[in-house]
């Protein structure tokens, strides 16, 4: 599919979009690269390959919408708020954290923002909230799930409510095509579509790195949710780019190729080699500059 | 007036009073009102406000911490307090956690309402007392409904507290009076969350029970009195845990012998946890360990000859504090 | 719909058949009276309406098929085994009793039946059950529902595992229109036939009150669960012609006249009055003295 | 040999002597071999009967308890322990029940695994210790593995019991050596499902603790011993519950202090029902209350500096029983 000589296959991307892609994914490569260096405590999940995904979404999101994040959270939280210092010092236990330390990578509560490290926990609170944003205005809550999270019986009891009581509830799924390590073909039978369906729940699958594809098959279905006070799901077709946690990748070589190939990174480099070169020396620092200062600040306190 | 219109009553009140009050379970709504009957009215009074919902106890309790979390108040009926097993996820690992994992207090004004207990004859899974199982959950309530306390103030005090609760009603206790005053023979003070129900001041033994127990603990002291001539006090704490004794401390003070029942189970008590501390707080002042009165350690069987064997009777409460 | 003069629309009815049938209707009958009378304790289910689904089911079973049911299960019970005084017995906890008593109606372990009283609950249970047969022979687990089970999550858990691992499991759904006091439309969002083939399970729906119908849909079904070692689901749409336990029943006067009017029984009347009448002679009779007889028994013993 | 690797050894031992048993669990297929390895190179050799799940605990513990329904052996991974919330239902209203509630015994040999505990910075929902939740639960046994203990005669008298069973396993000890023998300073003896360790005979301090609180007991011991000059023997048993101690009771009867040290946070704690049954055995001998020492009544921060506040440490064991 890929030729030596190869048209541009993305649209333009703008500076705001390529930027914030890049800032994600340079936060995320630097807790991988603290991690390493033995300088971070406990765990994390990167969203390498995936940055794309919250970056579409929250341009459609109004300030008074509520997100639902998951373990695979730093990207969903930096596309929504741009606070990358208080989430590295989150993550690090530093002063200036969102939570104090208290909640780390997987536990974020921060204006309208609230991640969990329970899969599929939040669907039903989510349905709870979206409820309430019915009744009181145009607001909506929007929950990001993994393809595995569809194991789990909660997301079924709160996609059943939602379409029953007309919740204006967005679910997100990024499907990267595994769990943990299991391919997801060994782990959800049917497909994310049809389970929509049967709950009579709209559903739109987007297969594309290209932020502004993302984002344009989105915005009707936002649209859609906010208007008729309906719940939807948008299925983001991406590829998981860095291993689950650290460095618990058992993919084979192919595998890993393939995601690589898959990455958005990938597509922009080869497409706008020049603006991401420029803007990524930007990121790179910038975010470089942020570990020296948070990781420079004292420990965080708690009472 | 008994014990289900008084809940009943209560849950008009409340919702009348705080439009930001919701209401959801199975088979809430009107005409049905409930298994139990206790949300009758409220669904054709209040609308939307009240919603009947799927068998899906793990998904209202999750919907009912979102509405709390959003800026409601809610309360959730689970038809079976057996089935809060289902939910036990939603309540230990979000509702609860949420109050302080993200680094600062946060609001979760949310009841989980819990018929419970057996002598119904429903049978194993639906005459389970699964307080026990709730007990030392950071951040989380557990209350029980008694015939002594309002069940308004006390729904009004866990939504002020922000701490999201568990509040297990006994389905016997759904059919007996309310009460106050006394019976006669014993005069009932409600104080500070406990009832105290004594024939004389500062006895020697002391009894402490949750709400849905007080039919069968109230016939003990009777049998206790006037066959036994033992005089024993009944405490009955409407919040079993965290559980708070310095409104009781005379009457704990007094006391020689301490006696804990419950119709939960035994091992593992909510009767344990009272004796840890009672144990501490009592030293050296009791003559004897405390005792505990439990249903044993045996799953409730259907038949009512042998129900009756697996839960908590008079007389095992008067054998224990007898002997 | 019912004129006055109407054609015969049901098959002809085998005599084992119709009388277990009306076994099971008078087993059921009698529980309600018993109660009205104040001499049974607890509560119950009776499946008046439903009598055909197991009658037709459990012909297509076989000795070491799991059969898992729910708390509306005697008629699963009785077609499967034709044991009334045992059941009696069991739920007014008296000598003979299947579970000396401590079961009860919701709670039977008989040979390979085993009924409980949480919903949803058996399902993944079943596909273990299913696993193990699939091991071994040529079993099937089959796992009776009702449409307001469909809310609950474990459900779908168990749909997901027993299509990806083909586990030979039969779901018989008895879709009465109703939970407890809950219309469908009120508590099921979507479609049970939407719902299966969301998880790639294989689905089939009956709508008619003639047992050769109902169960000549579902042979092909058995059939393929059996040789193929796949999940399938079978609908069978059905009227609860009696209240949920004792006494409550909330619906309206036209709710019940159509429930009347959708029961087997109503059709099986009309269509062969004699048959039926003499049948159903013997078979109140029967159930008269099985009353009778267990009543006079001494209670049950458990240690 | 690590406890990992002792685990791990003690699974492979395990499926090839028996062939009725299975073991299904998120992620626990090769390469991946689980989240903590432990199940590492089981399904290359035993194929299908080691099942990689999707997510859902409470489904792959119903599936589990269907296996061992039906004649097979199953153990379950849940990959946190702290997501057995999930399987609530399926273990206590399903797996305990049925092998009583039908009036007869029917076995159902189930084992679910539940890495557990803090103090790797996991964070609030990943570091739990909910043993205290699962105590109590008629037909249903609690386990927690130790270094001192083999857990293939564990795994083997659960099975053999057909009883279900939660098997707690702390995520740290998981990386600590096992332990026979003693230490130089403590001898390690093992007995009927109890590890005695002590440096002399007939200590007046004896502790009572979990197998994940090991090396933390240990550490406070030879504190205690070498700093403090109390002699005191810990006592880890491998069942927490139904807890028998008569293999332990000559220990006991000579103990003046009893202190029991958990994970869990405090409130309704093990500690609290071990006290229960040793508060009565031991009336009249005891100089003080049985200390409790627990986690705090909190949730477990992600920060280590944090983290530690809210986690058992050494020097909390210490103090409590140098107090
Ligand atoms: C209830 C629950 N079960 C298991 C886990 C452990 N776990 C964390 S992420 C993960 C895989 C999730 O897969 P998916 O939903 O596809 O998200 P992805 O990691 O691919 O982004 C697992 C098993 C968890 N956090 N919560
Ligand atoms: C987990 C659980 N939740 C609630 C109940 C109480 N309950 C018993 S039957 C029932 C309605 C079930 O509806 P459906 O599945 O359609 O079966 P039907 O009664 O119509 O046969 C309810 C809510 C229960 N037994 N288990
Ligand atoms: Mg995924
Ligand atoms: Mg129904």
């Amino acid at each position: 599919m890929i030729g030596a000589v190869r048209e541009r296959t993305l649209t333009p991307v703008s500076e705001a979009d390529l930027s914030r892609m890049l800032r994600i994914r340079h936060f995320e490569k630097a807790l991988l690269r603290l991690f390493e260096q033995g300088r971070l405590n406990g765990t994390t999940h990167t969203c390498l390959g995936q940055e794309h995904v919250p970056v579409a979404v929250s341009a459609l999101l109004r300030p008074e919408d509520h997100v639902f994040s998951n373990h695979r959270g730093h990207g969903h939280f930096l596309a929504r708020y741009d606070e990358p210092h208080a989430l590295l010092a989150e993550i690090t236990g530093r002063e200036g954290a969102l939570c104090n330390g208290v909640g780390g990578s997987q536990h974020i509560y921060h204006e309208r923002f609230l991640s969990t490290g329970v899969q599929g926990e939040s669907l039903p609170v989510a349905v709870g909230v979206a409820l309430r944003h019915k009744r009181t205005g145009d607001g909506i809550a929007c929950a990001y799930v993994g393809d595995g999270t569809w194991g789990e019986g909660s997301v079924y009891e709160a996609l059943n409510m939602a379409q029953l009581w007309g919740a204006p509830l967005l679910v997100v799924v990024e499907h990267n095509r595994i769990a943990q390590s299991t391919p997801t073909g060994a782990q959800l039978a049917g497909s994310i579509a049809g389970r929509c369906a049967g709950f009579g729940v709209r559903h739109e699958r987007v297969e594309s790195p290209d932020v502004n594809v993302v984002r344009g098959a989105l915005a009707p279905l936002v649209d859609y949710v906010r208007r008729e006070k309906r719940p939807a799901v948008f299925e983001a077709s991406v590829h998981r780019a860095g291993p689950h946690s650290k460095g618990d990748d058992t993919r084979t070589a192919a595998e890993l190729a393939e995601a690589a190939a898959g990455d958005w990174y990938a597509h922009y480099t080869r497409d706008f080699p020049a603006q991401v070169a420029a803007l990524e020396e930007i990121e790179r620092a910038f975010i470089d500059a942020a570990v020296e200062n948070v990781l420079a600040r004292p420990l965080s306190e708690w009472s | 007036m008994r014990v289900a219109e008084h809940l009943n009553r209560s849950l008009h009140a409340l919702m009348e009073n705080d439009p930001s009050v919701h209401l959801l379970g199975e088979d809430v709504s009107d005409p049905y009102g409930g298994a139990f009957k206790i949300t009758k009215g409220l669904s054709d009074r209040f609308g939307p406000r009240v919603m009947s919902t799927p068998l899906s106890e793990g998904g209202i309790v999750g919907v009912g911490a979102g509405l709390a979390l959003a800026g409601d108040r809610a309360i959730v009926e689970i038809m079976f307090g057996d089935f809060a097993t289902l939910a036990f996820d939603q309540l230990v690992n979000f509702a609860a956690k949420s109050t302080t994992m993200y680094g600062r207090r946060v609001d979760v004004p949310l009841i989980v309402r819990l018929p419970t207990g057996g002598r119904r004859g429903y049978g194993p899974t639906h005459s389970q007392s699964l307080q026990k199982h709730f007990i030392g959950v950071p951040g989380l309530s557990v209350y029980e409904m008694s015939p002594f306390h309002d069940a308004g103030r006390l729904f009004g005090e866990i939504f002020a507290s922000g701490t999201p609760a568990v509040f297990f009603e006994d389905k016997v206790l759904y059919t007996k009076p309310m009460l106050s005053g006394g019976d006669g023979l014993h005069t009932f003070e409600v104080r500070d969350g406990w009832a105290v129900i004594r024939a004389e001041r500062d006895t020697e033994d002391v009894l402490l029970a949750p709400g849905g127990l007080t039919d069968r603990a109230v016939a003990a002291l009777r049998d206790l009195l006037l066959e036994d001539e033992i005089a024993c006090t009944l405490l009955v704490p409407a919040r079993l845990h965290p559980l708070d004794v310095t409104p009781v401390a005379d009457v704990l003070a007094a006391a020689k012998r301490v006696h804990v029942a419950e119709d939960g189970t035994a091992g593992g008590t909510w009767g344990a946890e009272v004796a840890r501390l009672l144990h501490e707080r009592l030293w050296g002042r009791l003559t004897a360990p405390i005792t505990h009165i439990s249903a044993p350690d045996s799953i409730i069987p259907t038949a009512a000859h042998l129900e009756a064997r697996c839960t908590v009777q008079p007389a095992d409460i008067r054998r224990a504090i007898n002997k």
